[in-house]
């Protein structure tokens, strides 16, 4: 994120732009937008200081939308054009918008290597378990067994965690929300825009067309309190109906999570275990809970700023260098190797 | 030897024999990639540069890092080719050939010319060294070395008798011979040391003894030639220094004047440099020389690979900065689909292409120029791009500054056409005073009235606006874009229009560039010589040779090879016969014939080696004389 | 309407008043992405291809999935074109245009014919769907469409009336309206409704209430022809069977033509066919149907990304297997540098180009020709390969075994290049016995005498030895490999023997491909029509027009693009004129003047919409009638 | 891995190629290639149903020296070729050879995608944290700050862990060992062998020339038994001289390792960590572990088999398909779309 005058006079209007949305009606990516544009505001970011940067895919049509800077690149590379773009500028505050095809399949690897450097950008990753645009082939994130135009016999891929992955690679701000969650969602971007380095946001976000309803075991009304572990720094792990289930590392000295009934053989809340943000073991363990034994965790699964981030070390060597050997000259520097006269 | 011992300075470069003045030699080291011969090269290099001779050299190493010692594959060689006049290439076929093992020689002798003088050193003649360079018999024993003035000297025992009071091992005190061998051509040529020795003194300032050792071994070696008895013909030499347009100069290689063109083309856009690439040979020395030069506004990016070398270069220069990226071979083949981003956005780009052998892995450390046709139309969609190419080391830094003006001024991507002779070889460069260049310093649009992104001047150039420019907040991607608003546009006369608009305003770029210049020889006869890149030099000499016996030849040298020089088409039908030599199976000969309907004809190497003169010679009578 | 409610059984299409008859006609059904109309379109082209017509079709649908309803953005039109004779394009402009929404009717009323007929949806020209599409005032009132036949019809209440006792909603209901549409042209042509009874019936089986809905709707829209009053003029037509050669016919479009031209291929050569693919519009489709072809030997990999599916396809070939892809327009360019390695290793790959709209993402769902260059020069290095081109739907099916039968006898990747016209489009495909079919069984070497994986055969091609076979294990890769062991080789000598191998082996294919023969006309005269791939159709019927009228003009389509027919060109010197019409800025073109120096013309839509015969037409005679 | 009739009489000769070895003198890779060749014979499977398979880069010369089938594709990609020969011949025993580059770098994405679908193969890494070949940059496991002739002034990219982004990815069997461990290396490979899914064994490669002793932090005999943890399933996670050390779980709840020493304040060896391979979360916190705090942990992290691989799975299908379809009729295919007849 850039720091910038707060400009509280800006209004989501402010933030919309004048083309039409071309998303098939009732698909999740509407959501989205919504909470984004409403949340621009707020950030006090300048308009002109903001930039969204996208691959291909349904999701990559966000920065059309938004009335700031925007660069619709191509499939997969975005994480490598906005690194281009922090280099060039890090003043810019940018928005990453890719699809789990985007940033997980043909993106993958630049999307480990963004992570790992700790470029500072918020990178949206719009999780549908499908390919949208290219009319509902399996993606990475698809579950097993999965039918689709491509897996007509159920695809025998087994599926990736983009929270996994990114920790895997580095990550120090990982994060989950919903796409329809309308008071989560934007306290996690929230979060994300504060962090400095690379801020990954898992968004599950629902495809009515080709995977309608694949988070519905999780996000239905009457099943979310049950399924949705949502993550409080310093506060228990508390969840389901009026938080009387927890988690706790089951006893007898390994690393695995277990789920309590609090009240239940004697488990009281002190037992459960207390959400701590900057322990990777934990993010790791958390990001592999699954329904139905588990919850799925959300919120702000993993946040440990480091030092600097890449952009910044990159531009403090260029001022050590000029610190330590002044100002480039040009004419200097073609004599600085090794040189001789030639008189008439 | 007495002298080995002495104190470590350099002995004056008068005393000796009488010297035999020769216009120009050529001379090779060969030896282990372990013994140094790239560092004894560019030593005498400098030297010979000092001595005021013009020079050109080609470096010649294996891809491994560093073969097993004794095998053919493992030979790593530097030619040089100075004199007292102006040359353009390393040499067809060294007068001298030093080799420091049998591989080396096995490798190199077919290239020395008869009775040529070879310098062996006897010392690594080992049954087990001749055993692995594949020979079954001992050169030094047969007759096979007859034809050649030949010059055995143990040059590993010389070395260590040398060095061996010096307080360092064997295994250092060995890797010392390379300086004798310096030394004693040092002598032959009647060079001066004292360069070669501030220059140790610099390199190994952390362990001087190393520094002295390698000093002492030269002096050694130079000794040596003075004293020692040496083939009753090998009296040693003096070449008079070249006429030399005065003024300060310096040796450079393609790829630091690449480097330095680049960041100085920036320097005079006022932009910043963001330099986005992975390693690649033989690109790679780019990427190092401007991580070095963080002062001027440069910065670099290693990315995780070349897709997102590219990426990061435009997305750099989207923010207002001038991306550029440079690779080779498989690198650029990977680069192509971001490219066609940046054309459809209109972005500047620069990429620099080093060619290498090919296809696929090819051969890496080799030279070729066989990427023409694919940086001109190697992209999904009709997709075009400016192309330029250097012809010569020091072109490169021209050429550079020249792909920085067109990128910035026409907001596209330009590629930039060296390969791995130019960027390994080096010449003298008269250093000129970049004050007096002209600048071109980029304007961003800032004007919010009447604004979107592209909005294009009579060039059909788009106005440049950057992120951070309040009212001007826009979006731009790879989909069609409407003419007029820039917004996403699916309609067909819309489209038909846009590819005339990409094809049109490079092409239109052509008017704002030099003509095509006759290189050398008249603007019409019975044959011009048309060419490209790296093979400069050999073309020229091959033409002024064969002009010299009064034949009908002339030299095109093409810098802009798209959009092609205005007057080319014109310029080409006044000549009877057109040849076109190219390292490569037949690339800009296609380009002419579709663009100009004219008969060129190719003349094509495709060796991983530069033309010989003599080749092109040939090639010229051939179709002159019958 | 009395027989709205009538049980689902199709009407005999002999009722009615007297049928006028036609030779041809085009009609459009046009409307928003989520109304249905490329089923409506693929379900009328079903019952006239049943009906005996010959015919041709072009889908046309936007990017977005489902753009907002009534946008102009999001508007899906099927043209197809019918008759009682033999026919090869989709038509010009349509006779007849369906219009569902005022986007509709917005988009495609410029391409209707002056008196056409014009049938609109009433029911969807609210005053917000007229803002949507950008109408300032209806249509409908202003007198705009007077030039055409237009005939009002509020099809959205006339189906919900239809429908109404039924148990579906609103939704549903509604959704009918394409049918009852369907219905009325069915009625309005003669048509026989029970194939699209029964279709529905099959498609809705675990929803019988909306086959019967659908199906009511449909006949509701035949009742309404034969007993609703209609525009005077407007008396239903009927068309008569063409003559088609008797056989087993069925409807293909490009891309199910090509999958199973490779699966047949492969069976023919007796390979199993590993598909390594990535997902991407206009190839897809081709994934989705090789991906139900297990049972045939049949392996997807839907790879991470389109280089790994290439490279998937190449270790498959190395593994004994044959390894395809397919991709388009920026999936294409990701995949040279790997191709690279399959020209360097000489291992059989077949790469299934289905072209889009460029530069950059570019048009994805609109058609062009603009990769030939791409496919033919655009890898790094000289990397010569062979380049076919399907002109027809059920060519695509021909030329699919044909790049099988080469890669595998040559040793070589392939380029089949097709395009999204092509591949969506369909025509009356009369079915082969692939038992007729000549097999081409492939022999890997077993033999370990002598063996080495370089050894060639009289046409250059080396013998295929595969993992899994004693005595033969051996290694390959990118780098340049000696000439006669295969081992890596960096000798210079050696690169030039092996160039020149690279080529020589593709130029000689030559010597086993059909020559090039004149499609139409004689084989010489004033003017040649030179085409490649999806205009075939349209340069054939213009063509056939300008001979009508006298003109000296014949057509030459060419299908092997490299190495390209040895006879062409002494065939193209014996015309005047050389017109080469491509849906490019010029590729084919080039490499004609390239090749023979002959001053072929280009003629260039690059509009993301195939040629109209007229355009063609029209250049013909400008040249000739002159 | 296929399985195949034991082939006793073979010996280290007979999977040694006639190609001269092209490393410096020095380098790591002798040590690695050494223990292949010696290892095969024992492995009992037919020199030609064996591939190896790299990309390019020194490591990636391996195959030019086995002598089996084998093929040095291109830079990043060999994940991708191996999947392609293991999907046209699933008998075939393949083993991947890739640099800390080619696999990490450029062929990140492969690399991941690979382990996640779990394609039956060893995938052995030489780490030496350089690009080698290209003359000694730095690459994506150098360390931050390591000065290379691409990063004058240090690297400021954060070095990345070849065993947590393969976890993260999904793999199901990471191993680690160090090039010169003669005993250790060939009982790590055999068991990436036996291991049915792709087996992922990084091996730390000194490189003599750009990054010599990168390692010796923790190789150096005086420090190894202090900085190396060598796993055992269903053994107490011991190092240190004469197993002094161990390692706990920190009490408290958390999922955090720390260093005991036993005999100090009442450690007994009960009170160590036992290693689990099949403990995803463990083998994360293992992953981990860096000096001077922690030892290194190698040998198998973790071993998991899926119950079947990608390979397998996907020719299940076919025969599920010719079971329940028959097998293919190239006529019905071309008919089995709606057809008519036309007559004369
Ligand atoms: C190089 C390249 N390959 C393939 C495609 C085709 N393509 C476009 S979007 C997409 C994937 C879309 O899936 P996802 O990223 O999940 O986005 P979604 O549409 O689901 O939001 C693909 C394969 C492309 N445009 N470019
Ligand atoms: C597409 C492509 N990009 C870049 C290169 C240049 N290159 C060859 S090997 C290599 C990296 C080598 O490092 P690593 O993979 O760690 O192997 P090592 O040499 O260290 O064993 C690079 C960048 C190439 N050959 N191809
Ligand atoms: S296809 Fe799916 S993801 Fe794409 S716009 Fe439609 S609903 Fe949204
Ligand atoms: S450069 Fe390093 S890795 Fe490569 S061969 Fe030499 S020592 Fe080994
Ligand atoms: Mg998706
Ligand atoms: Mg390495």
């Amino acid at each position: 994120m850039s720091v910038a005058e707060p400009t509280p006079t800006l209004t989501r209007k402010d933030f919309t732009s004048d083309q039409e949305v071309r998303w098939c009606p009732g698909c999740g990516d509407y959501a989205i937008l919504a909470a984004v544009q409403r949340l621009m505001p707020e950030l006090g970011v300048p308009k002109e200081d903001t930039v969204f940067v996208s691959g291909i895919g349904c999701a990559a049509r966000f920065p059309y939308y938004m009335n700031t800077y925007g660069f619709h690149t191509i499939h997969g590379r975005a994480p490598a054009v906005a690194t281009g773009m922090k280099l060039a500028n890090p003043k810019l505050d940018i928005w990453l918008v890719s699809g789990d095809g985007d940033a997980l399949s043909i993106g993958g690897n630049h999307l480990i290597h963004l992570v790992r450097r700790d470029v500072d950008l918020q990178f949206l990753l719009f999780n549908n378990q499908i390919y949208g645009l290219t009319k509902g082939q399996y993606s990475p994130t698809s579950v097993l067994g999965q039918r689709t135009p491509s897996s007509p016999m159920g695809s025998v891929d087994n599926a990736m965690s983009a929270a996994e992955l990114a920790l895997g690679a580095g990550s120090r701000f990982v994060a989950r929300s919903v796409d329809t969650d309308l008071k989560h969602l934007p306290k996690v971007l929230t979060r994300a825009h504060q962090h400095r380095g690379t801020s990954l946001v898992e968004i599950f976000q629902n495809c009515v067309v080709f995977n309608d309803n694949a988070f519905g075991h999780f996000t239905a009304k009457d099943v979310a309190s049950d399924r949705q572990l949502m993550l409080e720094h310093g506060e228990p792990m508390l969840f389901g109906a009026d938080n009387g289930k927890g988690l706790r590392v089951r006893p007898g000295g390994g690393v695995q999570l277990e789920v309590v009934t609090l009240g239940e053989d004697g488990i009281g809340i002190g037992d459960v275990l207390v959400h701590n943000e900057t322990d990777r073991v934990l993010a790791g363990a958390l990001a592999q809970l699954q329904p139905p034994a588990f919850p799925v965790a959300l919120g702000v699964l993993y946040c440990n700023p480091g030092v600097t981030t890449y952009d910044r070390a990159v531009r403090d060597q260029v001022v050590q260098a000029r610190a330590k050997r002044g100002p480039g000259d040009l004419n200097r520097l073609l004599r600085s190797g090794h040189t001789w006269k030639v008189e008439l | 030897m007495t002298l080995s011992n002495a104190p470590a300075t350099s002995p004056s470069n008068t005393a000796g024999p009488e010297r035999k003045a020769l216009d120009q030699v050529v001379i090779r080291f060969a030896g282990d990639s372990g013994d140094g011969m790239q560092i004894t090269g560019s030593q005498f290099t400098e030297t010979t540069a000092v001595a005021g001779n013009d020079l050109a050299t080609f470096p010649d190493f294996p891809a491994e890092i560093r073969a097993p010692a004794g095998t053919t594959f493992g030979v790593s060689a530097f030619q040089i080719h100075f004199a007292n006049h102006d040359i353009l290439t390393p040499g067809d076929a060294p007068d001298v050939l030093v080799a420091m093992n049998p591989a080396a020689l096995k490798v190199n002798l077919v290239d020395l010319k008869d009775n040529g003088l070879l310098i062996v050193n006897t010392g690594a003649f080992t049954s087990n060294n001749l055993k692995k360079a594949g020979y079954t018999s001992n050169p030094l024993e047969d007759k096979s070395l007859q034809p050649y003035r030949l010059m055995e000297i143990d040059v590993s025992k010389l070395t260590l008798d040398a060095v061996k009071d010096l307080p360092i091992n064997q295994k250092d005190s060995l890797r010392c011979k390379n300086f004798w061998t310096l030394g004693l051509m040092y002598w032959l040529y009647g060079r001066d040391t004292s360069g070669t020795v501030r220059w140790l003194q610099q390199k190994f300032k952390k362990r001087p003894e190393l520094a002295e050792a390698n000093i002492t071994a030269m002096n050694a070696g130079h000794a040596y030639g003075e004293t020692a008895e040496l083939p009753s013909e090998t009296t040693p030499f003096t070449i008079d220094r070249a006429t030399l347009e005065p003024g300060e100069y310096t040796n450079i290689t393609g790829s630091s004047a690449t480097a330095w063109g680049l960041a100085t083309g920036a320097n005079l856009a006022g932009l910043e440099l963001v330099f986005g690439s992975y390693p690649i040979t033989p690109a790679s020395p780019m990427l190092h020389t401007l991580a070095n030069l963080k002062e001027y506004g440069v910065v670099t990016f290693q990315a995780e690979d070349e897709i997102a070398a590219v990426c990061a270069a435009i997305g750099a220069s989207y923010a207002g900065a001038l991306g550029i990226t440079a690779s080779s071979g498989p690198g650029i083949a990977l680069k192509m689909e971001a490219i066609g981003l940046a054309i459809s956005t209109e972005l500047p780009l620069v990429i620099v292409n080093v060619q290498r052998g090919g296809p696929s892995t090819g051969l890496p450390t080799k030279t070729e120029q066989s990427d023409l046709l694919q940086c001109v139309w190697g992209r999904n969609g009709d997709a075009p791009l400016v192309v330029l190419a250097a012809s010569t080391p020091s072109d490169c830094f021209e050429m550079a500054i020249e792909a920085v003006r067109i990128a910035t001024r026409y907001m596209t991507p330009v590629f930039l056409l060296t390969d791995g002779y130019l960027a390994n070889g080096a010449e003298p460069w008269r250093i000129p005073d970049v004050s007096t260049f002209e600048r071109f310093p980029v304007t961003f649009r800032t004007d919010t009235e009447g604004f979107h992104p592209f909005l294009r001047n009579d060039e059909l150039t788009r106005n440049w606006a950057i992120p951070g420019t309040p009212g001007l907040e826009h979006r731009i991607g790879g989909l069609e874009k409407a003419y007029d608003s820039g917004n996403v546009s699916y309609d067909d006369a819309n489209h038909q229009k846009m590819t005339w608009v990409r094809d049109e305003r490079i092409r239109r770029i052509a008017d704002h560039v030099e003509p095509q210049k006759v290189n050398l020889g008249e603007d019409s006869g019975d044959l011009v010589v048309v060419g490209w890149g790296s093979t400069y030099g050999a073309i020229h000499q091959a033409v002024k040779n064969a002009r010299r016996s009064g034949l009908s030849v002339s030299q095109v040298h093409i810098r802009y090879l798209n959009p092609l020089p205005r007057n080319l088409g014109e310029l080409l039908s006044r000549f009877k016969q057109v040849l076109v030599p190219e390292m490569n199976n037949g690339q800009l000969v296609k380009m002419l014939r579709a663009e100009y309907l004219v008969p060129a004809e190719g003349l094509n190497k495709v060796s991983g080696k530069p033309f010989k003169i003599a080749e092109i010679e040939l090639a010229i009578r051939q179709r002159l004389e019958s």
